[in-house]
């Protein structure tokens, strides 16, 4: 039996002051499904996953999650509904410890579930390291670290991943790329992964959405991104 | 010619809104104007133009300052005063004879500058930056008004100027040329009209060159992100330094024609409430451009004193309302909002066309 | 006279200085610390708590809820206020330096118009004791109480609680925030709330000793801004400390050479301590952790 | 004669020891790949080499110059520039004016704007070049403090993760700029996480481990290392 | 002939409406009287009234506004002695003619002023001798940092010695400070027989409170506050106890002229929270104008000054008969000693009648053969001919 679609988008467009650079854009995805999105830069990838979350607004088309409309719920409520999101560039609150970030995480949860710390502290030991640092003092991969924990502290349904692997070192993007897969098989979450690097989408994402000028303009089997001309053909720049 | 053209296209730039012949036209007219209204006009409105156009200076500077280089200054009235009481003690001093009332107002002018040389000093080799700035400003010309409203008795005097506490200052020398057939001293009327538009045209031009040079991109991009700008091998500091200087100068300036024009100075000039109104002139218009900080400046001034004049005891909450409303609705100033939405309607049309 | 008697007289000089730089700033710093917004019209808020209390406290209701009265209703003009204007500008906090100018222009006129141009007081209760040569009022030591009180409380909602977190959190980054989950415009509320309480309640606490005018306000500030300058922008760390400092600076200052000198005191004591701590006392405690 | 020196930098941040007397000499001409896990005090090192952060001992010379006790600003005067880890581009301005603020201490008037409309095309933001630099997506801010940095014409260049967020095709234009850049005689010093990079340009190889230098070496070396492999490679690229 | 133009520049708004909103309504409520019974003249009296909001500035744009373009013949301008100065100036250059109508630290000799408030010499010549006979001769100052505070000071330094007293101590209180608490130990380790204060603005006022709070307990002797901020109407019973204050007008006073002009105050203005000496002195100098332009037949001001000239200038005001000095253009007054009781209420322990402004004129203005346009100091006289 195939999954219930847990969320998708129908003629989406969403920008910034008036001008849209998502321009009626359309994805499926189901539930349990790891998603990847890629595209040149600039071409609307993180814009997509802003609106997603609410953080820019869509000016027509909607976006259904879970069987509802979302695009006119603010960001705070699409996170109450089980949305996590980890931003390009982390994004981490500077002036408050490794521990604060992740209690905000945690806020839709109440208090930081004792569970779900063992479980974000197993998988990125530097986090328990560091539990009292400030986050703006962290190195890049440790901020992408918190930021990636923060989001799972609140067992989110669906994860808007935006290049995870940025900054992060080569075999620790293994082993976030396995934690998160081991994360889906165990619990279901439905994850959508902006990425650069081939390797993380192989090892995860079983489906590939590439993006261009805004648009959805192919819709591929991962397998494919080992086909070098099919790639040219998408992604040439 | 060519130099012309030159000339023209260093007061254009990517700092300065307005450009091109349509500007330039628009302002050779509203120049024109500016030159011809006082001989239609009586002598309240043309000695009331003045006053509007002296603060236009210390707006120019805080424009400079915050709008360009991004240091909240609470000091500017601070300026403004030392050069006030500066001519005050020079003329009082030594009159008004042989054109010294204009070497006075260099000379105070220069003191403020040099003040501004120390306290700058101070902060910016210091790094201090942000509200830190603003409220050191803030409390070094609070410290200038407490101690000048304490200096009425007579031990406080500079030869024989006394500074005369917080009554102020008075009774200086006007501006006075030295003329052949007897001086002429320029009033708040026609005479001190003609010197302050000149002296006015003159810095607003003289400000746009230096904001459209690569002076003017440097204290911007500090604004912007002081880390990378002098990862670019500025050193900001000392950019920082001449704009704080050349800013207390322009507010050393209006200090000085307010002392003419009223010939008086007070030490509530340098309060707390004349400190934060070139704030809120500036903000008005538009604080990152040169052209809306003279206009919202003159915009705000004129409708304020209307209001006072017409509103009775409504006058304040007006302004307030007035003040909230133009943040809420126009979130880069009032005139930069309106000439943006002007280049952009015109770009339109041009485009449709 | 004696050493006791001295020693006594310079605590509460002290004690009285510290409560009145800590209750005028607390609201101040609780809004500029935690948003980022430079409330000029902080005084106002003050004015307003110290109008109510007086008007409740005329109307029959005892001082202590009368002050709670001047608090609340100060808090909840406060998130009028955050409604209707400040809301909108967090993402440019200088402009909120003309909004909050026009707002307490609004107040100080709009006060005038409606209310008058003075109110009657209240009175100081409680009386006076007497230690040594000097006689003392005794609800100058509440006031210091009070002082106590409130650094406490904040540093106990801010740094203990969940809400203390998230509004940190909100202030530093927005929008991370929200797609965390958090509502943010309720925690801009309540925070800007709780400033504007704060000053009500500072309000509520001096009008018995005070006069009543529409511009009363006005004295509270330079002590405000100093203090939250000095305390930096970390409130809960530095707002104590910079009292302290700064009571000792002015209380010296003052009985040595008199009023004049205490104020000017207290402004060569912000232009020393940027210089040497350019980011405030707060910066100087988490220097190495930044 | 070594074009950049390090002698035994070391940095505390209160307890912890970021950089632990690090050792480090450039060669004129070439390039040099910095890498090693999160944390290993690589960002921390390029800002002791920047005059960001000051060492708690130890030296810098750049061209036989002790420059350790300099402002930043005259360290990029002797020939340094840099690109941050983290963009720090000139938020409010256009892209065309971050360009121009850099480009200005060495060209002028219509030279200039022949020199940013060279770069806006070798950088591939022409059609961003009116638009505000802190509205640039991530890989745009990327590469338009890349275009600022090597508009200085240093003589070593500085590149914090210059890849970061940049598709496969992309790292490899990175890469080959980088040696265009090399091969007209500019040294140039990467941290980088992505191998593919550091493997198409990296001549020699340091490897950071807990602030102190762990490995040294071609990238062949490198790549062949075990003890790399364990802390940071892991047996994807061993 | 038309209306003659009357300019009124007060603070409606800002820190000083409290004292001063008061002196618009008086003059506006002789204005109608005078229009009712006929006006100047014949001439009806038009007002042309601006609120300088507490604000320097705006004096000195609405001086020039009322001279210039509302071609006024007289003006009635200022509270604090800052605004007049800053206005002062711009009268003397454009040569208008303005009332100051209020009290003041003394000493401005100008033609183009007319002074109707009091004085020092009126305030603290009667004031500062009666309090060292009751209370003792050990006294204490405590007075705004600022001309009028410090000149004040000077004064009462300056008879206390003469009366054979002795300063206890002096304390100088920046303007807009509200925080008392050491001043008040200060003034208990000096342990005067009285102090007198000389507390100005609001903010300062809330000595008196902080004061009785500490039970200091001594009595007070002012002469600016009860007559100008009616202190004993705003704060709370006993905190102005054993004040004693000279003025020469509140609305206490008991005598039949003063009992009318209230009556006629309070029925134009009923919300009116108190009638204080300055609204006095500007209803006075209303009639005053008036008198003078009937006799000088002109609005100019140098016939008006040549009336003045003659000496004989008076008029029985709310406080009685008042005569304005011809070498100094000031007033004399009636000076009343009000004492304020426990319960706050008011009493009149002595009256001291026609006492003239005379300091001016015995140190050497003299308006009627020059006019210096200047303001002296005790120890800034004017220069010996
Ligand atoms: N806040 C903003 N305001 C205006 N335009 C923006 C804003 N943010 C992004 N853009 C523009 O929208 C387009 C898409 O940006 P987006 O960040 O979605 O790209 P992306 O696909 O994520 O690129 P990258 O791979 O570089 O991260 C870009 O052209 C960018 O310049
Ligand atoms: N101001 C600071 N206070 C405390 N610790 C700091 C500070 N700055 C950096 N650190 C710590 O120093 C270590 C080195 O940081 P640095 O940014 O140099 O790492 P990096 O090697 O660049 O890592 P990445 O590859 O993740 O960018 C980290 O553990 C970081 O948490
Ligand atoms: N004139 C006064 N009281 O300032
Ligand atoms: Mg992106
Ligand atoms: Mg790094």
């Amino acid at each position: 039996m195939r999954k219930e679609v847990i969320l998708s988008t129908h003629v989406l467009r969403a920008g910034y002051g008036g001008k849209p650079v998502l321009q009626g854009l359309e994805i499926e995805v189901r539930e349990g499904e790891i998603v990847a999105v890629i595209g040149r830069n600039g071409v609307g990838k993180s814009t997509l996953m802003k609106s997603l979350i609410g953080l820019v607004p869509a000016m027509s088309g909607s976006i259904v999650y879970r069987g509802q409309a979302v695009e006119l719920l603010p960001p705070h409520k699409r996170a109450r509904r089980g949305m996590g999101y980890v931003p390009q560039g982390r994004d981490v609150f500077p002036r408050l410890t490794v521990a604060e970030n992740i209690a905000v995480g945690a806020t839709i949860k109440g208090d930081i579930p004792e569970a779900g710390r063992r479980r974000i502290v197993q998988a990125f030991p530097i986090l328990a390291e560091r539990w009292s640092q400030r986050a703006g003092t962290m190195s890049g991969g440790q901020q992408q670290q918190l930021a990636i924990g923060r989001v799972l502290i609140a067992d989110p349904n669906l994860i808007l991943l935006d290049e995870p692997s940025e900054g992060i070192q080569p075999n620790l993007v293994q082993d976030i790329a396995r934690n998160m897969v081991e994360l889906n098989r165990s619990t279901g979450v439905t994850i959508i992964l902006v990425e650069q690097n081939l390797d993380m989408i192989r090892a995860m994402a079983q489906r590939c959405y590439v993006m261009d000028k805004g648009r959805i303009v192919a819709s591929l089997d991962c397998a494919a991104l080992d086909d070098q001309a099919e790639m040219r053909r998408h992604l040439a720049v | 010619m060519n130099g012309l053209v030159s000339l023209f296209r260093s007061l254009e730039g990517s700092q300065t809104v307005g450009r091109g012949p349509g500007f330039w036209a628009l302002f050779a007219i509203v120049l024109a104007i500016a030159c011809a209204y006082p001989l239609f006009s009586d002598g309240y409105t043309v000695g009331n133009t003045v006053y509007f156009f002296v603060w236009v200076f210390i707006a120019l500077s805080l424009c400079l300052i915050w709008g360009y280089g991004g240091s909240l200054s609470f000091g500017q009235t601070a300026f403004f005063g030392i050069a006030g009481y500066g001519y005050g003690v020079l003329t009082i001093n030594f009159g008004s004879a042989y054109g010294f009332t204009f070497v006075a107002l260099f000379l105070a002018i220069g003191m403020a500058a040099m003040f501004a040389l120390l306290l700058g000093y101070f902060m910016f080799f210091g790094r201090i930056a942000g509200v830190f700035l603003g409220i050191v400003t803030l409390a070094v010309t609070l410290m200038l008004e407490r101690f000048m409203a304490q200096t009425a008795g007579p031990e406080w005097r500079i030869g024989s100027a006394r500074l005369n506490g917080f009554n102020g200052m008075s009774a200086m020398p006007p501006l006075t040329i030295p003329w052949p057939g007897g001086p002429i001293v320029l009033i708040a009327d026609i005479g001190l009209y003609y010197f302050v538009l000149g002296l006015l045209v003159l810095v607003y031009l003289g400000l746009r060159i230096l904001m459209n040079s690569s002076f003017g991109n440097v204290i911007v991009a500090i604004r912007e992100n002081p880390e990378r700008a002098e990862m670019l091998g500025y050193d900001i500091r000392k950019y920082q330094l001449i704009t704080f200087v050349i800013g207390a100068a322009l507010a050393g300036l209006s200090g000085v024609l307010y002392t003419v024009w009223g010939q008086y100075i007070t030490p509530s000039s340098m309060g707390m409430t004349a400190a934060s109104l070139p704030l809120i002139w500036v903000a008005v218009g538009g604080r990152s451009d040169l052209t809306s900080t003279v206009i919202g400046t003159l915009v705000v001034l004129a409708a304020f004193q209307a209001l006072t004049i017409y509103g009775s005891q409504y006058a304040l909450v007006f302004m307030g309302v007035l003040l909230v409303l133009t943040v809420l609705i126009a979130p880069n100033g009032l005139v930069l909002g309106v000439m943006n939405w002007l280049s952009r309607l015109i770009s339109r049309y041009r485009g449709a066309k | 006279m004696d050493i006791a008697t001295l020693l006594f007289s310079a605590l509460y000089q002290f004690g009285d200085a510290f409560a009145f730089l800590v209750l005028s700033a607390c609201g101040l710093a609780v809004i500029f610390g935690m948003m980022g917004v430079i409330n000029l019209a902080h005084g106002e808020f003050i004015m307003c708590g110290a109008y109510v209390t007086a008007s409740t406290a005329h109307a029959g209701l005892p001082l202590p809820l009368a002050i709670l009265a001047g608090t609340l209703v100060s808090a909840l003009v406060g998130v009028l206020v955050e409604l209707v204007v400040i809301r909108h500008l967090y993402e440019r906090p200088l402009d909120t330096i003309v909004a909050t100018w026009g707002l307490s222009l609004i107040a100080t006129q709009g006060t005038l118009i409606m209310v008058g141009s003075t109110m009657a007081g209240v009175g100081t209760p409680f009386g006076s004791f007497q230690v040594g040569a000097y006689s003392y009022s005794i609800y100058r030591i509440v006031l210091f109480c009070a002082a106590l009180g409130v650094l406490a409380g904040l540093y106990a909602l801010f740094n203990w609680t969940r809400f203390g977190v998230l509004a940190r959190a909100t202030i530093q980054v927005p929008h991370m925030a929200a797609a965390l989950g958090v509502d943010t415009r309720l925690i801009y509320s309540l925070t800007f709330a709780c400033g504007a309480g704060l000053a009500g309640l500072a309000g509520g606490l001096y009008a018995p000793t005070m006069t009543l005018v529409p511009t009363m306000g006005a004295t509270f500030i330079m002590e405000a801004f100093v203090t939250v300058v000095i305390g930096g922008a970390d409130v809960f760390l530095g707002t104590a400390p910079a009292g302290v400092v700064l009571a000792v600076i002015k209380s010296v200052m003052t009985s040595w050479q008199g009023q004049l000198f205490g104020q000017i005191g207290l402004l060569i004591a912000v232009i020393i301590v940027v210089r040497v701590l350019p980011k405030g006392i707060s910066g100087f405690v988490l220097r190495e952790r930044t | 004669m070594a074009l950049l020196e390090l002698h035994d930098l070391n940095k505390h941040f209160g307890g912890l020891h970021v950089t632990n007397s690090v050792n480090l000499a450039l060669e004129a001409g070439e390039i040099h790949c910095l890498i090693g896990p999160n944390g290993a005090g690589k960002s921390t090192l390029f800002r002791l080499i920047l005059g960001e952060h000051h060492p708690g001992s130890g030296n810098i010379f750049f061209a036989g110059e002790n420059i350790t006790a300099l402002k930043s600003f005259a360290r990029i005067h002797r020939g340094l520039s840099v690109k941050f880890q983290v963009p720090g581009v000139f938020k409010g301005l256009s892209a065309r004016q971050n360009l121009e603020i850099a480009l200005q201490s060495r060209h002028r008037g219509a030279e200039l704007a022949q020199e940013i409309d060279r770069l806006l095309a070798f950088l591939g933001l022409e059609a961003e070049q009116v638009q505000t630099a802190g509205n640039l997506s991530h890989g745009q801010k990327q590469w338009l403090e890349i275009g600022m940095a090597i508009s200085l014409k240093p003589r070593l260049l500085l590149l914090d993760e210059p890849t970061a967020g940049m598709s496969p095709e992309e790292t490899h234009m990175t890469g080959e700029m980088v040696q265009r850049l090399n091969a007209e005689g500019m040294t140039v010093l990467a941290i980088e996480h992505d191998m593919a990079f550091v493997r198409q340009v990296a001549r020699r190889v340091t490897v950071l481990h807990l602030g102190q230098v762990f490995a040294q070496g071609s990238i062949q070396q490198i790549v062949a290392d075990e003890r790399v492999a364990a802390i940071y490679l892991g047996q994807a690229h061993a | 002939e038309g209306a003659i133009k009357l300019g009124v520049l007060e603070d409606q708004s800002g820190d000083f409406a409290a004292a001063t909103i008061g002196k618009v309504h008086a003059i506006q409520l002789a204005a109608e009287e005078i229009n009712k019974a006929g006006g100047i003249g014949g001439r009806q009296l038009e007002l042309v009234i601006y609120d300088t909001q507490s604000d320097n500035t705006r004096y000195q744009e609405f001086m020039r506004r009322v001279l210039q373009r509302d071609k006024v013949d007289v003006v009635f301008a200022g509270f604090s002695s800052a605004s007049r100065e800053a206005y002062r100036p711009i009268v003397d250059q454009l040569n208008g003619f303005a009332f100051y109508n209020n009290q003041y630290e003394g000493g401005v000799c100008d033609g183009h002023m007319i002074v109707t408030g009091a004085v020092p010499e009126q305030q603290f010549s009667t004031l500062i001798p009666y309090m060292m006979e009751k209370y003792g001769k050990n006294v204490y100052t405590l007075a705004a940092d600022y001309n009028f505070g410090q000149i004040s000071a000077e004064w009462v330094r300056k008879i206390v010695k003469e009366a054979g007293g002795k300063m206890a101590g002096e304390e100088f209180i920046p303007l807009g400070v509200s925080q008392f608490s050491q001043s008040i130990q200060s003034i208990q380790k000096a342990k005067p027989d009285f102090v007198v204060t000389l507390l100005v603005g609001t903010a300062q006022a809330s000595y008196y409170e902080q004061a009785a709070s500490a039970n200091v307990n001594l009595p007070m002797a002012s002469s600016v506050n009860v007559g100008q901020g009616y202190e004993h109407k705003r704060f709370k019973p006993p905190s102005l106890k054993d004040m004693f204050v000279t003025t020469n007008y509140i609305e206490e006073i008991d005598s039949p002229g003063s009992k009318a002009f209230l009556a006629k105050f309070k029925a134009k203005f009923p919300n009116e929270p108190y009638v204080n000496q300055e609204a006095e002195n500007s209803y006075l100098a209303v009639y005053l104008y008036k008198q003078m332009v009937e006799r000088a037949k002109s609005t100019k001001r140098d016939e008006i000054r040549k009336v003045i000239a003659m000496g004989d200038v008076c008029m029985d005001a709310p406080e009685g008969k008042v005569c304005i000095d011809p070498k100094s253009q000031h007033m004399s007054h009636t000076i009343y000693l009000a004492k304020v009781g426990a319960d706050h209420s008011i009493s009149f322990p002595k009256v001291w009648e026609d006492i003239k402004p005379y300091w001016l004129g015995e140190a050497g203005c003299d308006l009627t053969k020059k006019d210096p346009m200047a303001q002296y100091t005790p120890s800034n006289p004017p220069p010996k001919p």
